[in-house]
């Protein structure tokens, strides 16, 4: 890894650090109490879920950890998510991460796909996005942008498209535990929730010098 | 206008940057958006059929809700709502606004529960007499403070299991309440994002509750809201009225303990 | 039959304001229900405003105004405890009419 | 209401509504005009819908204004206002420039009526919103941007 990453992932990690575990670990609530709690939650859906939905509930190592320690775990756990997590990586065949900025453009505005449920599930075939917008700026044409995640505008322009700067974002994007453990970011590669292409194209929306996001 | 002024002239004071200025301005006209909507909100008339809902005698036991228990003896509702969820004896049950009404269609009007739950939300030509009765119940709260210590063992618990289900992630996209609701002064798209782990961000949110949505075209309950949200984190569909909700109400409502309701509320 | 409307209207200093909400789907008919199907066209066409019995308002509907409809507007006269009526027709041919005292 | 005149109502069937409001006393026939125009509010584009009000080519003015915020939280509900200092004003029309069909509201204000109407539209999408206003025989206009966005959870 080159000096950059290191400083991108030291820089990130320190900052979710600072609030300090003692919190946390005052915090987690007892193990009785959740367990009881575990009962309560998942009996409290509805019989006719079909099984395959119900799994979306069941959680992995990190999701556990982290509900446990309120995405704020201590500096060991921390460290062994952020490997566990690293290794989970795949990269697209033909081995190109940055893709077409164009596609990218659409996948970071689309926030529908994958509800479930029978009041109001997504219809067969709807688009699944990154939804992109609703935490981060990008370009600076859309006004409607969340701030849950870091302004993106300009991240190309910032920062350059050095092969370091592209696996970083694609990384990234693919599992962002692997760089801060618990952070808000979904894990869009790992879930299969976008193709390995799709995140080529988010890559490139950030990256790609013609792109809006490193325009105006 | 006042505030978009002054704005301005604080920028040209101060020489703020561009972009600076410029989102200062799209949250003004936001705010101008929401206060020319504040005026006339359409959940009004969902109060008003409410309250007829109330009064009216109906069901096979042709009987009116006027002597349901809300909390605060038959027929009181003044200041009910804001003390909701809370512990009944007569059920042995922590139940919040929507699973009182409900008690109370099916053991003094004699519905099924079936009957009385089967249009617990509206949809375009298909009405709900619970949204309209929870609208009604709601504004007799409007100016009270929220009250829930939760002191009752049952509620304790029942607090306690919310809180574990706010920050209980899973799912395709990793998603817990806290990830959004728990940090200050952020937004999702333009939609400010309380922070429902303090007094005063919890206060916002449930405060507001029950809503009319204008994206929705209807006035949402606080069981739709929580449920909606189960269903934006991508999982599957919760029971209405069942014993997560309620329970993240508890959590929710004595968090926001001591601040003032302003109910019905208008949002996006 | 259709919910009533909620009126407001307050006389001030020779001027009524009046604040009309009304219980309407105002549905498009260019939106499709579950089954994919277009959910025909329902909205109130035209709306009517009298004060003490003479028309001082008259609108026309299109399907792009809102769900559950606002209206706002002022005239001239209105005295406290003065009648005002307001009708609304829909394109179905339901109706509705409420009548308020001026405060 | 009294029960003469809810059946009055009630029978009125294909009147229209201001042959309702005639045959139940509310205005005088001279007051029952204007059919629903359906050409107007069936018009495609606002060239057609400005003639089919009978306004062509208006002048812009600077009299005619708009109350709207620039950006709207959601489409499906959008506040416009429209208001205009000049006497005399005798009819307001709403349109919305990339609607399917631009008129969205058309107001009559009978002398004594002010020039400030406030309603809520619908908007698919970020549009010019034309004020229309007749005065003494003449049609006047003016426009304002809306933006609307896309908000919440994107879902």
């Amino acid at each position: 890894m080159t000096r950059t990453i290191a400083r991108l992932a030291l820089a990130a990690a320190g900052l979710a650090l600072l609030p300090g575990f003692a919190q946390a670990q005052k915090n987690a609530p007892n193990n009785d109490l959740a367990a009881q709690a575990e009962q309560v939650f998942r009996s409290s859906f509805r019989a006719d879920n079909p099984k395959y939905w119900m799994t979306r509930l069941d959680q992995d190592e990190a999701m556990r950890l982290c509900s446990q320690y309120r995405d704020n775990p201590p500096p060991k756990l921390r460290a062994q998510i952020e490997k566990a997590q690293a290794a989970t990586i795949r990269y697209p065949v033909e081995g190109k991460l940055i893709g077409d900025w164009k596609e990218g453009e659409k996948l970071a505005a689309v926030g529908t796909g994958g509800h479930i449920g029978f009041i109001q599930p997504d219809p067969p075939g709807r688009v699944r996005g990154g939804n992109c917008y609703a935490c981060h700026q990008l370009a600076k044409k859309e006004v409607a942008y969340g701030t849950i995640g870091p302004s993106l505008h300009h991240f190309g322009k910032l920062r350059g498209t050095s092969d370091e700067i592209v696996k970083y974002t694609y990384d990234k994007i693919y599992n962002s535990n692997a760089f801060t453990a618990c952070t808000n970011m979904p894990r869009f590669g790992l879930h299969s929730w976008l193709t390995p292409e799709q995140i080529t194209h988010i890559v490139a929306f950030l990256v790609d010098p013609e792109s809006p996001v490193n325009k105006d | 206008m006042h505030s978009i002024v002054q704005a301005a002239l604080a920028a040209a004071t101060l020489g703020l940057a561009g972009a600076a200025l410029a989102q200062g301005s799209t949250m003004d006209e936001i705010a101008k958006y929401r206060e020319m909507l504040a005026d006339g909100n359409p959940a009004e008339l969902l109060e008003a059929k409410g309250e007829d809902l109330w009064k009216k005698p109906r069901g096979p036991k042709n009987a009116s809700l006027e002597q349901c228990d809300m909390g605060l003896g038959p027929g009181k509702l003044e200041g009910a709502y804001a003390q909701l969820p809370r512990y009944f004896a007569d059920t042995k049950k922590v139940m919040d606004a929507e699973s009182r009404v409900v008690h109370c269609m099916v053991s003094l009007q004699g519905f099924t529960q079936e009957e009385a739950t089967r249009n617990w939300y509206s949809r375009p030509g298909r009405e709900s007499d619970i949204e309209a009765l929870v609208t009604y119940i709601g504004a007799k709260s409007n100016g009270e403070k929220i009250n829930v210590p939760a002191r009752h063992p049952e509620e304790a618990r029942m607090a306690k299991i919310g809180e574990h289900i706010f920050y209980r992630r899973s799912g395709p996209q990793d998603f817990s309440c806290a990830i959004c609701h728990g940090q200050e002064g952020k937004r999702i798209r333009l939609q400010e994002l309380g922070n429902l782990t303090t007094q005063a961000g919890a206060g916002t949110a449930m405060g507001n509750w029950p809503s009319y949505r204008v994206s929705q075209g209807a006035v949402w309950t606080m069981q739709r809201r929580l449920i909606d949200c189960m269903r934006q984190a991508r999982w599957p569909e919760p029971t209405y009225l069942s014993d997560s909700i309620i329970a993240l109400e508890v959590f929710l409502q004595k968090t926001a303990s001591g601040t003032v309701m302003q109910t019905p509320g208008i949002k996006r | 039959m259709a919910d009533p409307m909620k009126i407001r209207a307050s006389a001030k200093e020779g001027i009524t304001e009046v604040k009309i909400l009304m219980s309407h789907e105002m549905e498009t008919g260019q939106r499709k229900d579950a089954a994919g199907a277009l959910i025909p066209a329902h909205f109130i066409t035209e709306v009517s405003a009298e004060h003490n019995g003479k028309q001082v308002l008259a609108a026309q509907f299109g399907t792009a105004v809102s769900k559950n409809p606002y209206l706002a507007f002022k005239f001239k006269g209105g005295a406290k405890g003065d009648k005002l009526a307001v009708s609304w027709v829909d394109n179905k041919g339901d109706k509705r009419t409420d009548e308020v005292q001026i405060a | 209401m009294n029960l003469q005149r809810r059946e009055a109502l009630k029978a009125g069937g294909g009147l229209g509504l201001f042959g309702l409001l005639a045959a139940a006393g509310l205005i005088t026939p001279g007051q029952a005009r204007a059919e629903w125009n359906k050409s107007a509010f069936d018009a495609k584009t606002i060239e057609e819908t400005l003639k089919a009000l009978g306004a062509s080519a208006p002048a812009n003015s600077a009299d005619v204004q708009i109350t709207a915020p620039d950006i709207a939280e959601n489409g499906a509900v959008v506040p416009v206002g429209v208001v205009s200092a000049l006497a005399g004003v005798e009819a307001i029309a709403i349109l919305i420039e990339k609607n399917p069909n631009p008129l969205a509201a058309s107001f009559m204000l009978p002398a004594g009526t002010e020039a400030a109407v406030q309603t809520r539209v619908k908007m698919g999408q970020t549009s010019d919103v034309y004020a229309l206003v007749k005065v003494g025989g003449q049609f006047l206009m003016t426009k304002k941007e809306i933006k609307v966005t896309l908000g919440g959870c994107g879902g």
